[in-house]
C-alpha cells in the first residue's frame, strides 16, 4: 500500500485538459469581474455576506445539479439533464470519500482519484466504513449511463422529451459533446477490464469485466484507460469554448442574480455570465411563434446569444424578435433574454440623440385638468372606441380628466427603446416626463401596455401612480363605484405581452371579464401567452412573418369556442381583429357594454 | 439633321432692300459680328442693307424686367418703323432676337387690339410728330443668312469640317427663346426644331448635335441675370445645357440671340473658376460663335477681324482645328495696330487639371 | 335573374332559390345607379316582370346549405334536384366597423355607402340630428386594397359609386363642401370618366389625392379627419359634418361553405370563388354543372353582372346537351 | 474650391435627375426589404404621423425620395420619426414601416 504510484503515461491528455480547463475558467472569471462597473461591485459586496448568499447556494443545488426548472417541462428532460449533472457531481464526489476511505489522509493527486481503480489494484477489495463504494460507484456510473442513452435518443426523437425542436450545434460543441459521450462508456470499459483483470469491480463493472475476462489483456487495458483519458481531456479543452461552459459558469451567475445584479439597457461585463451560462438546450425554440408560425430559423434566443457569445452577432438576428418574452418565461437557466437582446439592438445601432426631438419639446396639447390623468397612446389614437369607452367610464364615476395626448401627443418612446435607440428614446422620455409633472395628476391612466411598461421601468414620476386601465377598472369596480351587469356572453381572453409577462397583470382583466361574462382560457395563456405578432418591437419582421403569426393567434381563439375576443392593448385588438371572425374588444369597452352609473 | 418637319414653318423672308436695326448687346461684346453682316450682305451678296445710326434701343431688356412700361415699348418701337418709312425701306432686318420677338409681339398685339395700335401712333406723334408704316416683311439677321445659305456656300474658301481628318465639326446649335418659342410662325421650323442655324450648319458641312436640352434657355433670362441674388439660377440653366452636351464633344456652340451667345461663353468662365469644371472634349471651355463669325470663317475671313478676340472662350483652338490661317501676335492690337493689352489667364482657357465635366458613357 | 330568365327563354326549367324576401339582391337597396343615375328600381322592376311573365320558379326565405352530387342541399336538409346550378350569391358588404380609426359606429355622422343608399331610397338624407351637412367627405377604398382588414383586392365599383354619391349628395345640398378622399381613381367603364370630370367641374367636387388615416371627434359633435395631401406633400386635417365611408365588396361569407361542400370548387386567396379560368371559363367552376355568374367570383357591376347571367345560362345549355 | 466669388452660387437643380443619381442604395434597400417598394403613394401614414403632427416630417415623401435616389438629408429627416408606429398600423399595404425607417436610417446614415 506504501508504494502506490498516481502516475503512468495515459493520465497526459486528462491532466493537460484539466489545467486548460482551469486555466481558461480563471482568466473568464477574473476578466469579467473586474470589469463588472463600480455599483455592480458594490452590490457584490453588500450581498456577499447576506443572507442571499444562503439562498444562491440553495439554489446552485437545486438549479445546477437538479435542474428543477427542466423537471418542470419535461420530466424524461429534467432525468436526463439531472442524470449528468447529479450523476457526475456524485461520481465525483463519492470517489473522493471511495479514495479517502480506501488511502486515509495521505495526499492524492487528482489523476489518482480519477483513475483511483487503475492504480489501486493492489488493494484489497471491500467495503469501507461500511459502505460498499464500488457498488455505489457502479450504481452512480449506471445513472449517469442511463442519462446518456437518453440524450443520445433526443438526438433521434427529441419530441419524446418534449421538445419539438433542438439546437444546431456549433463545432466546438459537436468536439464536446463527442467527447462526452465517451467519458462514460470508456470509463465503464476500463474499470470493466480492470476488474476483469484483477478479480474487483462492483455488480456494474465487476460483472461486465467477467465476461470480458476472457479476452482481457494489459494492452487492452492501458487502451481502454487511454481513451478514458483523452475523452476526458478533450472534454476538458472544448468546454470552455462550447455550450459546456453552463455548467461552471451558472454558478456565479445564480449568486451575482441573488446579490442583485442585472442586465441593462447598454451593454455590461454582467452580460458575459448570463451569455456563457446558456447551453442552448433549445427549451427557448419551441415557445418561439417565429419558429412555429413564420417559420424563421436561426433567430431564437439560443442563436441570439450564441452569436453575440462567438462575436458573430448580426443585426438580422437581433432585430428579427418580438421581445414577447415567451422564452425568457422557459429559460431553464433564468436568462434576461429580452434585456440582452434589447441592448444588443443598442450596441448595434444607437444613434445620437443629438437633440432631434426638440421640435416635441413645450408643444403640450393636452386638455382638461383634475388629478387623474389619461395618456391614450399613439395606438389607442387609432382604436376610438376604446378612447370613448373610457371617455363614458370616467365620466359614469364623475372623475374629471387630464387628456394627456387626446388630440395627439409624444411617443412614449418605448417603441424608440426597443429599437436600440435608448438616447432618443431618454430625450422622448424627458419631454413627456416634463409634462406629467407640470400637472397635478396623482394617477395616470394609460391604455396602453406598451406606455405602461415604460412609465413604470424608465420615468422617474415622482408623486404620479401609473395604471394600466385595467387596473383602474378594477379599483373602482373595487372602491364601488360603478358596477356592471353580468351577462351570459362566453369572452376569450388574450394576454397583451407588454401587459401581462411584461408588468405582470394578468388578474385584473380576468376578474373584469369574469363579472360580465364566461371566461374560457386559450390554450397557451397568462405567462405563456401567444404574442399577437405586431409587436413593437418586431421591426425587423416583415408583413409576411407578421401575417402568419397573425393567423395562427386568430386561429387559437377560434378554437376556445367563445364568441368573442377581449384584450387589453389596442395594438393586440387591431392584430387580432385582422386575423379572426369573432368580434373583438378591448377590455374597456365590454365595461362600457354592461357599464351601472355609480350608485 | 434629318429631319424635315421644319418646311412646315415657311417663313417668307424678303429677297433684298432692308433697314438694320442693331442690337444693343452685340454691339457692346460682339461688335464684329453686326460689321461681318453687313460686309456679307453687302460685299458677298451685294444686298441693299440700310444701317441707321439715328435708330435706338428697342427697350427689350427693359420691357422684359418690368421698367419699361408697354406704351413706353410700343411708341418707341413705333419710332423704329417710322425711321426705316422715312428712309423708304419696307423691310426691316433686325439683329437681336430679343428685339425681333418684341417687334413681333407689337405687330401681333396691334393685330389682335387695333385700339392698342391707334394709341401708339397717337403717342409717337404726340412725342416726334413722326407716322409710319408697317414693316412688310419683318426678318431677323440669322433668317437672312439662312436664306441666303446656299448663296454663301458658293463662296466659301472651306467647310465646317476638322482640316486634318476631313470629319465634319460637331456643331451645336442654340437659338434664343424669343426667336419661335413665343410665336411658332414667326420663326424658320418654328418652336421645337428651329432650322434657321442648323440650316446653316448642314449647308457648310458641318454636323448639328441633337441633344437632350437643346430647347432649354441658355439661363439669361433678364431678371434672372440682372438681379444678383438670381445669378444661380441663370448659371444653373447654363449649367444644366452645358452638362447635357458635353457627352456629344461639340467643336463650337453657334447662337443667333446676343443673350445666349454672351451667357453660354460668359457663365463657362465663371464655372470653371467657381468649380474647376470645363466642358469641352480638350479640357478646355467650348467656343461660342455668333452665325456671322461662322460665316466669316466659312467665308475665310480674318478672326480677328471679325470680333473673335471678344470671345470669353478662347477660339484658336477652334481655328487651329479648322485650319483656318491667323496671326496669333494680331489678336489683341486694337486701332492701327496699337497693342490693347492680353485679359488674365482664365481657368476655361488654361485647365490643366482634371475637373473635366465628367461625359457619361 | 337574368340566367334564370335566358334558361326559361331555352325551354329549361330554372328554379331561383334566394335566402331573402325577395329576388335582386343588393340592387334592391340602391337608388340610382351609375353612370347614368337610372333609378335602381326601374332596372330591377324590369327584370323582376320578366321573371314573373317567364313563370320563373322562385324559392324565397330558403338557404343555401352547399351542392351535392344531385342538386342543391337546402337548410333542413331537404335537397333541391338539379342538373346544373349556377351560383349567384354575390358578395357581402364590408364591415366598416373593422376599420375603427374611421369612427363608424362610434361617431353618430359617419355613414357607409349603403347607408347613403338607404337613406336616398328614403327620400331623406340628414344628418342624425336631422340637419343638412355643410361639409361632406368621402373616403374611398374603405375595406378595399387594405392588407390591414385582409382585403387585398380592388372592389371595382367603389370609385365611381363615391363620385356619383358626391354628386347626388350636390343635387341634395347645393351650398355644401364636398371632398373625395382617394389613392387612386379608377374609371374603367364607359361613360365613367366623363361622370369624374362632371362631378369635378359641374358639381364642384374636390378630390383629395390621400388616405384618410383616422377620424376624431370634435367639441361640436363634427368629425375631424386627417389625411396627406399627397399632392402638394403636406398634412391636412379638416372638419367635417358627415363622413361616408365608400365601403367595399367582400367575399360571400357563404362561399367557404360552397367550397366545402363542392368538390371542384375551390376559392381565390382573396374568398371569392375561383373560376375555371379569367377567359373563356369565367362562368365556369372547377365543378361540372356548377357555374357562376356575378359577384360571387370579383367584384362586378351590375351590367357586368347581367351580361354574366346570360353567358352562364348558355354554358348551362350548352353542358346538359354533351351529358345527354 | 471657389477661387473666385463672385456674390453668388450655381442654383442646384431642383429637379430629380433619374439619370444622374446613383439608385444603388435605393436599389439595395429595396432588395434588403422588397415590400419597401409596395408603396402606393396613399400618404396614410403622413396623415397620421406622431412627429409629423409637430414637425414637418413627411415620411410618405422622404421615403419616395430615397426610392428615387435623392438621399440628402433622408437621414436627418428619418430621425425625427419617433417610431411609434402608427404608421405601419394604417398602411393599406401593411408595409413595416418602422423597418424602412430603420433601413433607411442604416444605409443612408453616418452610423
Amino acid at each position: 500500500m506504501e508504494n502506490l504510484t498516481f502516475y503512468h503515461g495515459f493520465v497526459v491528455p486528462f491532466v493537460v485538459g484539466t489545467s486548460v480547463l482551469f486555466a481558461v475558467i480563471f482568466y473568464k472569471y477574473v476578466r469579467w469581474f473586474t470589469r463588472l462597473p463600480r455599483r455592480d461591485r458594490q452590490k457584490v459586496r453588500r450581498g456577499i455576506f447576506s443572507f442571499a448568499t444562503v439562498r444562491a447556494v440553495w439554489e446552485c443545488f437545486t438549479e445546477c445539479l437538479l435542474h428543477r426548472r427542466i423537471w418542470r417541462v419535461n420530466p424524461l428532460l429534467g432525468y436526463m439533464h439531472t442524470s449528468f449533472a447529479l450523476g457526475w457531481f456524485l461520481l465525483i464526489v463519492v470517489g473522493w470519500l471511495e479514495t479517502t476511505a480506501y488511502l486515509g489522509g495521505r495526499f492524492v493527486p487528482l489523476q489518482g482519484h480519477i483513475f483511483f481503480k487503475f492504480f489501486t489494484t493492489g488493494l484489497e477489495h471491500g467495503p469501507r466504513w461500511g459502505i460498499d463504494f464500488e457498488a455505489v460507484m457502479d450504481l452512480l456510473l449506471l445513472y449517469v449511463l442511463s442519462g446518456l442513452a437518453l440524450a443520445l435518443f433526443k438526438r433521434i426523437r427529441s419530441r419524446a422529451l418534449g421538445m419539438r425542436r433542438t439546437t444546431r450545434l456549433t463545432f466546438g460543441d459537436r468536439v464536446a459533446l463527442g467527447s462526452l459521450w465517451f467519458i462514460f462508456p470508456m470509463r465503464l470499459l476500463a474499470e470493466s477490464i480492470t476488474s476483469g483483470l484483477f478479480g474487483s469491480g462492483g455488480f456494474l463493472t465487476g460483472s461486465l469485466g467477467g465476461l470480458l475476462a476472457p479476452v482481457a489483456t494489459q494492452g487492452l487495458e492501458l487502451a481502454a484507460w487511454w481513451g478514458y483519458s483523452i475523452a476526458l481531456g478533450v472534454f476538458f479543452v472544448a468546454m470552455p469554448f462550447s455550450r459546456y461552459m453552463h455548467i461552471f459558469t451558472e454558478v456565479p451567475l445564480i449568486f451575482l442574480r441573488r446579490w442583485g445584479l442585472r442586465s441593462e439597457v447598454r451593454e455590461k461585463s454582467f452580460d458575459h455570465f448570463q451569455i456563457e451560462a446558456c447551453s442552448r438546450c433549445g427549451l427557448c425554440l419551441d415557445p418561439c411563434q417565429m419558429q412555429r408560425d413564420a417559420g424563421l430559423e436561426q433567430v431564437q434566443s439560443v442563436y441570439f446569444v450564441r452569436d453575440r457569445r462567438y462575436n458573430r452577432l448580426t443585426r438580422r438576428v437581433a432585430d428579427t424578435c418580438m421581445m414577447c418574452g415567451r422564452c425568457e418565461e422557459r429559460c431553464p437557466v433564468g436568462l434576461e433574454l429580452n434585456t440582452l437582446r434589447l441592448n444588443s439592438r443598442h450596441a448595434l445601432r444607437n444613434t445620437p440623440a443629438n437633440d432631434r426631438y426638440a421640435y416635441a419639446r413645450n408643444r403640450d396639447t393636452s386638455s382638461g385638468g383634475g388629478r387623474t390623468g389619461y395618456f391614450a397612446g399613439c395606438m389607442t389614437l387609432l382604436s376610438p372606441r376604446i378612447l370613448k369607452a373610457m371617455e363614458s367610464i370616467f365620466a359614469a364615476v364623475g372623475e374629471e380628466v387630464w387628456w394627456a395626448d387626446r388630440s395627439g401627443g409624444v411617443c412614449c418612446g418605448r417603441p424608440l427603446k426597443l429599437s436600440g435607440e435608448v438616447d432618443a428614446a431618454r430625450e422622448m422620455m424627458k419631454i413627456n416626463a416634463e409634462m406629467f409633472s407640470k400637472q397635478e395628476i396623482t394617477t395616470l391612466v394609460t391604455s396602453c401596455p406598451i406606455c405602461l411598461k415604460v412609465f413604470r421601468e424608465d420615468y422617474v414620476l415622482p408623486g404620479i401612480e401609473v395604471v394600466h386601465h385595467s387596473e383602474y377598472i378594477e379599483r373602482l369596480l373595487g372602491e364601488g363605484r360603478i358596477g356592471l351587469t353580468p351577462g351570459t356572453e362566453r369572452f376569450t381572453y388574450h394576454d397583451p405581452c407588454e401587459l401581462g409577462r411584461g408588468c405582470g397583470i394578468y388578474k385584473p382583466p380576468r376578474e373584469i371579464v369574469r363579472r360580465v361574462g364566461t371566461l374560457v382560457e386559450p390554450a397557451e395563456t397568462g405567462r405563456e401567452a401567444m404574442c399577437c405578432g405586431s409587436s413593437i418591437a418586431g421591426n425587423g419582421l416583415d408583413k409576411n412573418a407578421v401575417g402568419k403569426m397573425g393567423v395562427a393567434v386568430g386561429r387559437a381563439f377560434e378554437q376556445t369556442g367563445a364568441g368573442s375576443v377581449v384584450t387589453a392593448c389596442p395594438l393586440c385588438k387591431k392584430a387580432i381583429a385582422r386575423n379572426t371572425s369573432l368580434p373583438v374588444a378591448d377590455i374597456a369597452e365590454i365595461v362600457e357594454r354592461h357599464l351601472v352609473p355609480a350608485k | 439633321m434629318k429631319r424635315t418637319s421644319w418646311r412646315d414653318y415657311e417663313k417668307e423672308i424678303a429677297d433684298d432692300h432692308y433697314y438694320y436695326a442693331r442690337s444693343c448687346i452685340r454691339q457692346n461684346f460682339f461688335p464684329g459680328s453686326e460689321t461681318t453682316f453687313l460686309r456679307i450682305m453687302r460685299d458677298v451678296l451685294g444686298k441693299d442693307i440700310y444701317d441707321d445710326p439715328r435708330h435706338t434701343s428697342c427697350t427689350g431688356i427693359g420691357y422684359h424686367t418690368d421698367i419699361v412700361p408697354l406704351d413706353t415699348t410700343m411708341a418707341v418701337v413705333a419710332r423704329q418703323f417710322a425711321l426705316m418709312t422715312e428712309a423708304g425701306y419696307e423691310n426691316m432686318a433686325i439683329s437681336c432676337i430679343t428685339s425681333f420677338g418684341l417687334y413681333t409681339e407689337i405687330l401681333e398685339t396691334w393685330h389682335e387690339f387695333p385700339e392698342t395700335e391707334a394709341r401708339a401712333r397717337e403717342n409717337l406723334f404726340k412725342a416726334t410728330g413722326r407716322e409710319f408704316k408697317k414693316p412688310a416683311n419683318l426678318a431677323h439677321t440669322s433668317d437672312l443668312v439662312f436664306h441666303n445659305r446656299e448663296a454663301i456656300a458658293a463662296q466659301a474658301v472651306r467647310k465646317l469640317e476638322n482640316a486634318v481628318t476631313g470629319e465634319p465639326l460637331n456643331v451645336v446649335e442654340h437659338i434664343g427663346c424669343h426667336y419661335a418659342k413665343i410665336f411658332p410662325k414667326s420663326g424658320i421650323g418654328g418652336s421645337e426644331f428651329p432650322y434657321v442655324l442648323a440650316g446653316m450648319v448642314d449647308e457648310w458641312g458641318g454636323r448639328v448635335v441633337d441633344y437632350p436640352e437643346r430647347r432649354h434657355c441658355c439661363g439669361f433670362g433678364f431678371r434672372n441675370y440682372l438681379v444678383q441674388a438670381n445669378r444661380g439660377f441663370s448659371i444653373a440653366n447654363s449649367r444644366k445645357k452645358l452638362e447635357s452636351m458635353a457627352p456629344y464633344r461639340p467643336d463650337f456652340m453657334v447662337a443667333n440671340c446676343p443673350g445666349c451667345a454672351m451667357f453660354l461663353d460668359k457663365w463657362q468662365y465663371a464655372i470653371a473658376e467657381m468649380e474647376n469644371v470645363t466642358y469641352g472634349a480638350d479640357g478646355r471651355g467650348i467656343p461660342v460663335l455668333t452665325y456671322e463669325e461662322m460665316a466669316g470663317l466659312v467665308l475665310g475671313y480674318d478672326p480677328w477681324e471679325m470680333g473673335m478676340q471678344m470671345h470669353q472662350v478662347d477660339v484658336e483652338p477652334l481655328l487651329a482645328r479648322m485650319g483656318v490661317a491667323y496671326d496669333p501676335s494680331g489678336k489683341f492690337l486694337g486701332r492701327a495696330g496699337k497693342y490693347i493689352g492680353a485679359p488674365e489667364t482664365a481657368v476655361v482657357n488654361s485647365f490643366t487639371g482634371d475637373r473635366i465635366y465628367r461625359i457619361k458613357a | 335573374m337574368q340566367a334564370a330568365l335566358s334558361l326559361a327563354a331555352d325551354g329549361l326549367k330554372p328554379v331561383i332559390v334566394e335566402r331573402s324576401g325577395a329576388v335582386g339582391g343588393k340592387l334592391r337597396d340602391w337608388h340610382r345607379l351609375f353612370p347614368t343615375m337610372t333609378p335602381a328600381q326601374e332596372v330591377l322592376e324590369e327584370m323582376a316582370g320578366r321573371l314573373e311573365h317567364a313563370g320563373v320558379e322562385v324559392m324565397l326565405h330558403t338557404e343555401v346549405e352547399g351542392i351535392g352530387s344531385k342538386g342543391v342541399t337546402l337548410a333542413e336538409g331537404k335537397t333541391l334536384d338539379a342538373a346544373a346550378v349556377i351560383v349567384a350569391s354575390g358578395f357581402d358588404i364590408f364591415d366598416a366597423r373593422l376599420k375603427e380609426e374611421y369612427g363608424y359606429h362610434v361617431y353618430d355622422n359617419v355613414y357607409t355607402t349603403v347607408d347613403i343608399e338607404r337613406m336616398l331610397n328614403k327620400g331623406h338624407v340628414a344628418l342624425h340630428d336631422g340637419s343638412a351637412p355643410r361639409r361632406i367627405a368621402f373616403v374611398h377604398c374603405v375595406g378595399s386594397r387594405d392588407e390591414k382588414v385582409n382585403q387585398r383586392h380592388c372592389s371595382k365599383v367603389c370609385c365611381i359609386t363615391g363620385v356619383k354619391q358626391a354628386m347626388e349628395m350636390r343635387e341634395l345640398f347645393p351650398e355644401a363642401e364636398i371632398y373625395n378622399f382617394y389613392m387612386d381613381i379608377r374609371m374603367f367603364g364607359p361613360g365613367y370618366e366623363e361622370l369624374y370630370q362632371q362631378a369635378q367641374q359641374e358639381s364642384g367636387i374636390n378630390f383629395i389625392r390621400g388616405r384618410v388615416s383616422e377620424a376624431s371627434p370634435t367639441i361640436d359633435g363634427r368629425i375631424q379627419i386627417k389625411a396627406e395631401d399627397t399632392l402638394v406633400g403636406r398634412p391636412m386635417k379638416m372638419t367635417v359634418d358627415m363622413l361616408v365611408l365608400i365601403v367595399g365588396m367582400k367575399a360571400a361569407g357563404g362561399n367557404e361553405r360552397l367550397a366545402a361542400s363542392c368538390k371542384g370548387v375551390t376559392l381565390a386567396p382573396s374568398g371569392f370563388v375561383a373560376p375555371k379560368d379569367m377567359f373563356a371559363g369565367s362562368v365556369e367552376t372547377g365543378a361540372p354543372g356548377v357555374f357562376t355568374a356575378g359577384a360571387a367570383t370579383a367584384p362586378k357591376t351590375i351590367g357586368e353582372s347581367i351580361a354574366e347571367g346570360a353567358m352562364a345560362a348558355e354554358k348551362v345549355v350548352e353542358y346538359l346537351k354533351k351529358a345527354k | 474650391m471657389n477661387a473666385v466669388n463672385f456674390g453668388y452660387m450655381i442654383s442646384v437643380a431642383r429637379g430629380i435627375d433619374l439619370d444622374r443619381n446613383d439608385l444603388t442604395s435605393a436599389r439595395e434597400l429595396g432588395d434588403e426589404m422588397p415590400e419597401f417598394r409596395a408603396c402606393i403613394a396613399c400618404g396614410g401614414c403622413t396623415a397620421t404621423c406622431t412627429a409629423g403632427n409637430l414637425t414637418s416630417f413627411n415620411f410618405r415623401m422622404v421615403q419616395t425620395l430615397v426610392r428615387r435616389g435623392e438621399y440628402a438629408g433622408a437621414y436627418r429627416e428619418m430621425n425625427k420619426c419617433m417610431l411609434c408606429g402608427k404608421c405601419r398600423l394604417v398602411c393599406p399595404r401593411g408595409i413595416n414601416t418602422r423597418g424602412v425607417v430603420m433601413l433607411i436610417k442604416r444605409k443612408l446614415g453616418d452610423y
